[in-house]
């Protein structure tokens, strides 16, 4: 790639993110390009950007995802190059061969790299050439039960019989030793013939008390890559991350060394461009199991910047103008501790129920140590046509304690008025004891009754602020007898629902 | 007056003793004097010291049976139990939700994506009436009660707030 | 000192620094206590501290100053020290005094190492033995003109004869040679004998191109001394800082540890406690000179909060318990680059007129590397009881570049509704090509003409906005138009002044 | 008509095109036509696309000669230079400030520590007639022409705001 400098940047995105990339493009004097759909019209996005591009309504298929617009608009503005953000076209080969095609550059991997990393077996091909480990189990389909015992064999068991025609859970077993396994896949082979005509199974390594740790990735058009060091990911719900950490409470530097290693070497094997993410899963043995390649800016980039002091957008602009990366694996050092807690418009106590609507007032956290990414202003909207993601709570310590201690005190300062989030599902678990020890697992939720626990707290917090409720009410039958002694009828007002109706359970 | 907060099984009792002027008043809970120092009263909202601590409140709702606040960004509620009120709110018939059995509403805000049912059908308790989006995800409404469908009250594509009415079934 | 565990502390002050100490106190749940005047009721600290406690009316003297009542409170309370903050009573070694008297635990030095570093003259003496190089000159007063022009050879050319009667500038001559310095004492001594009846000179160096470089200190009750590094702090104006840089773009890690351990030594020369900060004068040949200890936490303590990574707030607090220090000086490497600007509720545009009042909005940059200490909040009020800093904005980078792009961008974000600032002061500043290459020294100001700067700055901006700024006249008087022709008056309303109106000039 | 941008050289020429409905209108300036689309309008604030770029806008004040803005966050003063408006306001006396030249006036908020002069002093230009104090900074505030002061508006001990009449000097 040769090297042609960036002056503009269309932003093909919205929220944090886009506020994020508005942020680095002002840093290093690129002109900035925001563009937004009828519902973002007075999006902070829009307003912080140099220039906004109306593209078109309210829904995705038809505003940011609508790839045509976004390259028309591009040519229209004359950006140098597009930044898609995460989620959107971020990780649409088509789009990054329509950015290549149209001589703009797409800030990200090519389009080559994205449709071996889209798709997944195709990419575990590769990583098995490439000797990086994946999950132990059968390369396709097994039909005989003597080549799945010897598979699981050496996987070691448990192991897990997964028909190729389940999905969600459905059809599969799992196997604690061989004989067992040999009476589920007679069975599961029966079930599936008698379903589908023929028999086929996976097998595949059972993973017990899953931890989800992933590596930071770049690399440059010259073939250099390092690792930002790892991510702990494993506070999840419904596959959705919602707490990431680096360091991880378990790896050591031989394992980072070692494990990071390894990524790079992936992010080689598919020849990789810019930043991307190798998850993989650990077990609790202390194995690593590569299970894919994000090929994007991922929303928890934060993380990696509190502790390596790097700036992954201003990075991704660099290698995008086709620089070399300029450092070596050595030269970083990992400092302190960061945390961050994704903040949802959503009702924890409610199922996650989605909650939208206007934020009159707003109280964003900062002091030692705090990061906020967010489109939230006091005043502003939040969308139910896009996802729930409003805030980013990041805090940094010298260590996991400290940074776990300043995020608890952030979350108690941040106040969102008019929706609820999942602050209060946070602030639990930052005081958790399995959290305060490190123990985390991608079951973390369940197998600590995290969210009973924090329906108890949310007891608790009520009985603190009894005194003053009461009081409140007094306070106020009070101002009412005297407003009704004045015979004036202003202070009935006070009678009336507000606007903070969604905050109520 | 005994005050009953949240689902705490303890009863307050509380009451307002005499004013201070200066925007100070002396409550009683429990036994135990409070001062009490107004600094800011807005429409629905109080800020106070409360001996020698802040509080922020948001008065959501309030009638003479129960008011529903947001104490320092913490929601509270506050049911009344004096004998007086009781008697009072059944006569004037506030105690509200009489009757509200029959209306299906939504707990979400969102937008109709389908609906499962129309004028007429015949449904059971738990049977999905119609499917609500909100935030990429798609959300199930089912029906609150057996019964038959008598309105659908959105159409589909329509956009719905919290508390709305979908459906009616009696 | 015995070990005390701390487990409240009421805090002796107001603003950002009593909500910083808050914070600091509810990371190690310590129980906060805060004291409030008349003024400050509704002010962000009374609002976050765990109890508050009214003190008294407006004026510092009756309330943030009342040493006896707040000692009465800090007793009725019952808590186990008290924070100072700076300003107030920080540096008043009676308070601490009485503080000792009373059994409540000063988190600051003893009142003895206060009554040393507080008189200037026996601070110097002090140091002066304990070999800190001070600024080159007379002892004392010196009468002859021989021995004048004998300390004068031994400092260096050029000096400055100081009269024991002038002061404010006055009675200060130059000489650049002895020749001259026999002239001036000559006339010098001749002025004062007429004007005082002795003749009263002191001899000093005179230092070209001045840079104020400070080192953050900190001693523990056990002896055990150490420096954090360096903050240069030359931009200012008439003595009051304006924006700290660590590190000085003129120290190197040599010059770091020679100098830090001369401020260790001169810490150690007065048996200093908790953390304080020796001030140095460079002068452009890079020769440090000692001028003086602040025994107190200093506004500018984040910016070596982030390039070293502590927190100097529970710092003080553990030292205050009697721990000791608990890393060695070689354990603590400088991270980057930080810098702070002080935002004072003065208007750069009218010689730094205060500017006071209602605030009905502000927006709180935030962002990578970007962190705020502030009072600030929508709704709140800028007092003219108190001095003018509302907040302190930092930016972190790998270096001094990306700090100062940072910083540039989180200036830009500022925006404070109904005071006047000394944001556009700092919008300039970063730009300025001296500032860009780190000439610094204590004329800044003058010496590059910044003041003239930033007019032409304003200037431009006006000149950027013009569009927008006619297009906004045109839509309104169209709106105007709109409603006559309804024959609603309700419109008219746009024609009135608003609160906005202090951003005027 | 013509704007002319606080002391800026150049006069621009803008006028109001057409609307193009939906909030949106069509403007020249300088002979270069610019679409306006106007997002939110308050009593005195807006904010609108020009062309491609947000603005928010703040009317601190405005006259049929003048408006004081706050564009962006940076403060913008625009005169109109329309003959017509020009006789509209000779005609009216809307210029105001007509005869403003006796008081002396506060150039900023604080409290006045010290009178230095009494009614029927003579003061020169300069003169110092009071002391405020304000952020711990002391203010001497001067007589802004020569005469005898005619009035003092303001005790010592007393708050004052920004453009408060603290003197009449004749």
């Amino acid at each position: 790639m040769k090297m042609s400098k960036i002056s503009s940047i269309l932003i093909a995105n919205r929220g944090e993110i886009a506020l994020r990339v508005v942020r680095a493009c002002k840093e290093l004097g690129i002109k900035s390009v925001a563009i937004y759909s009828d519902e973002d019209v007075r999006a902070v996005h829009v307003k912080r950007a140099d220039e906004a591009f109306h593209i078109g309504p309210a829904a995705p298929a038809e505003s940011y995802l609508n790839m045509n617009k976004i390259i028309e608009t591009a040519k229209a503005a004359g950006v140098d190059a597009i930044h898609p953000g995460y989620g959107f076209l971020s990780e649409n080969e088509n789009f990054a061969s329509l950015c290549e095609k149209s001589g703009i550059i797409f800030i990200g991997p090519t389009s080559k790299a994205m449709e071996i990393t889209g798709d997944k077996m195709k990419c575990k091909e590769v990583m098995k050439r490439a000797k990086v480990p994946t999950v132990p189990g059968s390369d396709g389909i097994v039909e005989d039960v003597e080549k799945a015992a010897d598979i699981a064999h050496r996987a070691g068991y448990p192991v897990l019989l997964k028909s190729a025609f389940g999905g969600g859970g459905r059809g599969i077993r799992l196997a604690k030793d061989e004989k067992q396994l040999r009476q589920e896949f007679e069975m599961a082979s029966a079930e599936s013939r008698a379903a589908f005509g023929k028999a086929a199974l996976f097998v595949e390594k059972y993973l017990v008390k899953i931890r989800h740790i992933e590596f930071q990735l770049i690399r440059d058009s010259h073939g250099n890559g390092r690792h930002l060091f790892e991510r702990e990911c494993s506070i999840q719900r419904r596959h959705q991350k919602l707490i990431e950490i680096s360091p991880s409470p378990v790896v050591d530097q031989k394992t980072r060394e070692r494990v990071g290693e390894i990524a790079v070497r992936a992010a080689a094997a598919v020849d990789y461009l810019n930043a991307g993410t190798a998850e993989f899963l650990r077990d609790d043995e202390g194995n690593f199991y590569f299970i894919e390649i994000n090929s994007r800016l991922q929303v928890e980039h934060p993380v990696t910047e509190l502790v390596t002091g790097l700036d992954l957008v201003k990075l991704q602009i660099a290698i995008a103008q086709g620089e070399e990366i300029p450092f070596n694996q050595q030269d970083l050092r990992m400092n302190g501790c960061a945390m961050e807690c994704r903040i949802n418009a959503e009702d924890p106590f409610y199922d996650f129920a989605p909650s939208v609507g206007p934020v009159p007032s707003c109280n964003i956290p900062y002091g030692p140590g705090i990061r906020v990414d967010t489109y939230l202003y006091p005043g502003c909207t939040v969308s139910g046509y896009y996802d729930s993601l409003v805030a980013k709570l990041l805090a940094w310590g010298r260590n996991f304690d400290e940074a776990r201690r300043r995020m608890k005190n952030a979350l108690d300062e941040f106040q969102i008025e008019g929706i609820n989030t999942t602050i209060p599902l946070y602030r639990t678990i930052m005081d958790e004891p399995n959290f305060v020890k490190g123990e985390l697992s991608t079951d973390y939720l369940e197998r600590y009754r995290v969210m009973d626990r924090m329906r108890e707290d949310a007891k608790e917090e009520a009985k603190k602020k009894a005194s003053a409720a009461v009081a409140a009410v007094l306070l106020q039958s009070e101002l009412v007898k005297k407003a009704k002694a004045k015979g004036a009828g202003a202070a009935m007002q006070q009678k009336q629902p507000s606007r903070w109706k969604h905050v109520l359970r | 007056m005994e005050f009953k907060i949240g689902d705490l099984a303890h009863l307050l009792n509380a009451e307002f003793v005499h004013s201070l002027g200066n925007d100070s008043i002396l409550i009683r809970i429990d036994g135990k004097d409070h001062m009490l120092k107004l600094l800011k009263s807005g429409s629905d909202e109080f800020e106070f010291m409360l001996d020698n601590t802040f509080h922020h409140v948001k008065v959501m709702s309030s009638s003479s049976a129960e008011a529903k606040l947001v104490v320092d960004g913490q929601p509270v509620n506050v049911k009344k139990h004096s004998k007086l009120t009781e008697v009072l709110e059944k006569s004037s018939g506030m105690a509200g939700s009489g009757g509200g059995d029959r209306n299906l509403t939504s707990q979400i805000p969102g937008r109709v994506v389908s609906l499962a049912a129309k004028p007429g059908t015949q449904v059971k308790k738990g049977d999905v009436v119609m499917v609500l989006e909100s935030m990429k995800m798609q959300v199930a409404v089912k029906a609150h009660k057996d019964g038959s469908i008598k309105e659908i009250k959105v159409k589909q594509g329509a956009s719905v707030a919290r508390n709305d009415i979908l459906a009616v079934i009696e």
